[in-house]
């Protein structure tokens, strides 16, 4: 999957006059529509699994965002580094782990991508460049501008996206990091998701500005861009990785997204916090799976049966990676104690509970 | 006498002092429009309005360190932590503002306010979500807290947390939310500083606090069906710290199991165990034993997690241990 | 000395034609200056002191900045509440410590301000409103917004006045602090002493953008102003601790200044991270208390023997404060424990080491 | 060997492990320009250049958790606290990413790190300044904790602590700086885990670490000139333990004292009194009596500062009471 950028430029662009879409091939189109398809159907079967009880824990559905991780995503090379939060499944499957991996990770099962150690909130692939999957609100903020700052040092071209909810903004850790990102020119593109809440808080009461002021105040430039439309978004981030690549220095972007489902498996859709009309509107107009289809489907790049096919291979996908989940072990109870350090330790005790073994004490 | 969850007890307990005393209000994440993530403000906003209910930003340093302000110029708030893990990310004004305020003053600013939340894992909540943060809280002199185990207690030690001068953190159990129990209508206090036999048997004692009172119940349970009788102190309060009633049970069965959710190393066992062995070494028959969290950060899978709490069997077996029974065997 | 702003406006406008000094009467202005020499001697006679080993620990002069203490304090009524970083012997003395307190306290001696327990960084006196003395670079920041918090939940009109050096700007607590001031429209106004280094570190080489960008992000206004003139700060403070008293919500004042010390009693006033020429243009064109001085004298308020008297009678209190200080008993070691916890316990043991007392346990 | 003070040992093995390995870095309030609040890293910044030796703004949070996304990006950077005092802002990136990071990621993401810089107490600092910071570094499972007090061992553990693929808090003392001591030349590089007897008498043993190793030594001196000769064990490495060190000088004597300079509450010294009394409660003949920092924030006052810490005369006195020797008697 990692591979998909590349396939994507061999081909021609298409030059139809549907708005939009100009630039971008028609494999291109299909692509992004696939990668989306596959990131819906993903979520709805870990909905799914979670509902009979495959799935524990907390798990935040990235539905209705699926535009800002192939948008945002897609277009980066395999070495550039991505870290985001907990709602993160579909920006890894993104990155290049596979629907199985991510799976069976949410299954808490040995073939999961962090070993059935992480969970749904904390997927890990380092040959994917994908850095996780973090669950303190603002905590991958820090850690994104240090992945920018060991590609700096090292001189690499290299570019970190560190993605972030809107209530992350207003976490201390977003001004450190910023601040020193800007003061070092860190090749980093820090990406506000917002979706408009932080749970059931709307950003507009806990701040009295608009996201784009947020940045201002490190000298970070800020880029608001509608994270429903796959196209603009993919071709802004494809853009602006070339840039920061090219010593732009760090960048701020506000995707503006809508959130489909609750905040996590216990939120209802709507009621509290906001009107189910709010969310009706956003699912019928904002859903940036039917904005892509149908602008494919006007400018006569996309058929219902090719629709359809798409579809089914994408349920099909994720079908097989809820059976490949399910048919995985639980991890080994001997392993409990693995991975909590690095190093055999060669003297002393590790374990202090009178349980775990580490070294010869 | 009402059958109440620990969820509605809480609620009970702050709405008791919020109806007695203007100063006191209610800030935190969620905990007013959206009635609390766990629901334990639930009606408290519609009940008191949003001068008094007031959902915070995500801001941990920020609000919890906006709280001790308000209480260094009289106010009584009470932090909500939508859990302890997060934290974290204000202990520096929790210790360094909340507890040193009153000494490094002179005695001029206290600081009555209470952060709370709960505390420890829940289920399958992985590494940074599980944490049991007691030692942060305790290590610090100026800190008090307690740890209810039951809706009466829950009632009772926060009411008297709200109340007290000192900043006070009350730790909760996502886990306890929806444990039911009577619950003493009316006004309701507990000192802090006193703790409960919640069971009592002469063999041996099990010690513990919060959300382990339960599972060390059923560890006595289990252990009464061998024949052996196990005393089940709940400490409630870690500090203040009824060291008399620890005494009393050591005294009275010669031999302790220290039970806890959080890990060892310098855990609050540890110094309980360090302190009975220091003014009870001559009534001890058996080295204390501890139960604790396994020492590794909390696995997501559903095995691993259970491998990795403390639970009943474990306390049974060293309960065996401190009364040099063989594992398994009957007493 | 808490009572001087009331003096001050008894008696009637001054109206010469040297600039800056409009609006202030003679008595203003000799109020002012005698304030300033005060702090002046005070941090010098602190200065001595250190060196004979009278006060131990850190000690942060404020010289070279006193026109901020005197200009954005002495305008405040005495309800009103000051908060500070550990650069404030002087701050203090201005809210109404006398010397006597603040320099006992200093001595770490009974009768200091805060019982000889805080020492130079930890001043208090709630009687004043002066709430710190605090020395983690930007904890008071957010203990600023809660004392605003406080005001407003009482419906009160006093202003909280919270203070701080231009580094702690780069801590989380800022952001996180001046977001919910203005969420909530605290009266905090929030002031940047900014003498362009937090310690060795110049502003420039920590942020890319200017002091005055930092506030608006979170929607606060930001106000540059001459910390160096005491008459322009007083005025503005007068103004603005009006209008934040009616309501106009949080304030962020950028005041420009200068420390003609070393950071601390530890650090050379120049040579590594600014020049001996630096230090010097300042001390000969930047002191507030020359300006003042040069400016009534050219407008015949102030002559060179009232200036002397002024002076002697400073250096005199400071002299009567260091003695006074010198006087005063060490704590009483019995007192080793009180304090820690506002309530005698009736129940369970408080302290752990075997040693203090504490309830029945 | 050379006679180097414990600055200069830190220094040394800084550049030590600099010079191997291109993927090591200083980062730190003040450590370039200003060659270090405390001078460590005199002279770094002309040597290495401001790739590698780099003033961070003062955002302890974010440049502790900058410094472990660079080394979850495989370099090795060593973050200096100015004092420990201020990590607790950065606590959260401490536990939460850097020693949970491992395990969360099954093992793809070491977390490389040295944080380091001065623990606990020099002189008249008051209460925010003069905090030991040890428990709250121990007690997460992922950290690892070593505490110099000799130049010697700082080169040697500072260096082993950088070459170490996991965190490991290096906690040094404002007051050892000065203290100088021999240092052997060249690559030296002492295991972590191995505590070391810095002097040996079978009558009782004082077990500390860091900085008090130097009052426990000088509490050995005054109780050999009563004819009492003891065991200094200094643990170096609090996370690996060596626990066989501990149980070796407990079986010998029979008699342990701990010397800590931090709380008491939850303290390392609780957690190896624990220890201590499950591994070898039948060693003891006395209860372990621990001595530490007088359970209050740290006052100002020169005179109640000196009550407060923990000095010689107080292990004295423990030691004989461990002994049950009236105090102030001959031995
Ligand atoms: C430091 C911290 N505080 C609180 C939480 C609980 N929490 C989890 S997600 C969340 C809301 C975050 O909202 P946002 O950043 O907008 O991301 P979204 O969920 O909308 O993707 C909160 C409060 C947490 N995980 N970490
Ligand atoms: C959190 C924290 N980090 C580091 C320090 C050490 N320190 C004390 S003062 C200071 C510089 C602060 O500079 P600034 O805020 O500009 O105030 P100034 O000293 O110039 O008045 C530093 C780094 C501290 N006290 N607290
Ligand atoms: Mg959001
Ligand atoms: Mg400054």
């Amino acid at each position: 999957m990692a591979q998909a950028t590349k396939e994507i430029e061999a081909s021609a662009a298409v030059d139809e006059d549907v708005a939009g879409i100009e630039g971008f091939t028609r494999d291109q189109l299909h692509a992004l529509l696939t990668e989306m398809l596959l990131y819906r159907r993903f979520e709805e079967k870990a909905e799914e699994a979670y509902a009979i009880g495959k799935i524990g824990g907390f798990c935040h559905l990235h539905i209705g965002q699926e535009g800002l991780a192939a948008g945002a995503i897609r277009p980066l090379r395999e070495d550039d580094l991505v870290i985001t939060a907990y709602r993160e499944h579909t920006q890894a499957i993104a990155k290049g782990i596979t629907p199985r991996a991510a799976m069976a990770e949410l299954y808490g099962r040995v073939d999961g991508c962090s070993g059935g150690r992480g969970g749904s909130m904390h997927l890990f692939d380092t040959t994917a460049g994908f850095m996780g999957g973090h669950g303190i609100v603002g905590g991958q903020i820090p850690l994104g501008a240090g992945l920018g700052w060991a590609i700096r040092y090292r001189g690499g071209d290299q570019v970190c996206v560190c993605f972030m909810g809107d209530a992350a903004v207003n976490q201390g850790a977003f001004l450190e990091s910023l601040n020193m990102s800007a003061v070092w020119q860190l090749p980093v593109i820090y990406v506000v998701e917002n979706n408009g809440y932080g749970m059931g808080t709307a950003f507009s009461r806990v701040s009295v500005t608009e996201m784009e002021a947020r940045s201002g105040a490190y000298g970070i430039p800020a880029h608001t861009i509608n994270g429903q439309d796959v196209l603009e978004t993919y071709r802004f981030f494809e853009a602006m990785a070339g840039r920061v690549r090219g010593g732009a220095g760090p960048q701020f972007v506000n995707a503006e997204t809508y959130r489909f489902r609750g905040h996590s498996m216990s939120d209802p859709v709507s009621g509290t916090y906001r009107s189910k009309e709010e969310v009706e509107s956003h699912v019928e107009g904002q859903d940036p799976i039917t904005i892509l289809r149908d602008r494919m489907m006007e400018a006569g790049l996309l058929t219902q049966p090719e629709l359809e096919a798409m579809d089914a291979e994408a349920r099909a996908a994720c079908e097989d990676a809820a059976d490949f989940a399910d048919a995985s072990p639980m991890p080994d109870p001997a392993t409990l104690y693995d991975h909590v350090y690095a190093e055999v330790n060669a003297h002393g005790r590790l374990f202090l509970d009178g349980r775990g073994g580490g070294g010869n004490g | 006498m009402a059958e109440l969850t620990y969820r509605d007890a809480l609620n009970a307990a702050m709405c008791q002092e919020m109806d007695r005393d203007d100063s006191v209000f209610l800030m935190g994440e969620e905990v007013a429009e959206y009635d609390g993530a766990y629901k334990v403000s639930r009606g408290m906003l519609a009940r008191y309005g949003d001068r008094r209910v007031v959902d915070s930003p995500i801001s941990e340093l920020g609000f919890a360190g906006l709280c001790v302000g308000a209480a260094m110029a009289g106010l009584r708030p009470i932090c909500e932590f939508m859990t302890f893990n997060f934290s974290l990310l204000a202990l520096d004004q929790v210790i360094n503002s909340a507890a040193k305020m009153l000494y490094m003053s002179n005695g001029q600013i206290p600081v009555p306010i209470v952060f709370r939340g709960p505390t420890g894992a829940a289920l399958q909540l992985s590494a940074q979500h599980s944490q049991a943060c007691e030692t942060y809280y305790v290590h610090a002199p100026g800190m008090k807290l307690v740890t209810p185990a039951t809706p009466a207690d829950a009632k009772g030690l926060l009411a008297a947390a709200i109340r007290d001068d000192d900043p006070v953190a009350v730790m909760e159990g996502e886990l306890l939310y929806n444990v039911r129990g009577e619950v003493p209508d009316g006004e309701y206090v507990i000192p802090l500083g006193v703790a409960d036999l919640k069971r009592s048997g002469d063999d041996v004692s099990i010690v513990t606090h919060g959300k382990m009172v339960h599972v060390a119940l059923q560890a006595a349970t289990m252990l009464s069906r061998e024949g052996i009788e196990a005393d089940v102190l709940d400490l409630r309060s870690i500090r203040p710290l009824d060291v008399d009633a620890i005494l009393e049970t050591v005294a009275r069965t010669n031999r302790v199991v220290y039970l806890e959710e959080g890990w060892p190393f310098a855990g609050v066992g540890a110094q309980i165990v360090s302190l009975i062995q220091e003014e009870a070494f001559d009534d001890l028959d058996a080295p204390v034993v501890r139960v604790t969290q396994a020492d590794v950060p909390m696995p997501y899978a559903k095995n691993l997690e259970q491998l990795a709490k403390p639970g009943a069997k474990g306390v049974v077996d060293a309960c065996k241990r401190v009364l040099y029974l063989p594992a398994g065997a009957a007493g």
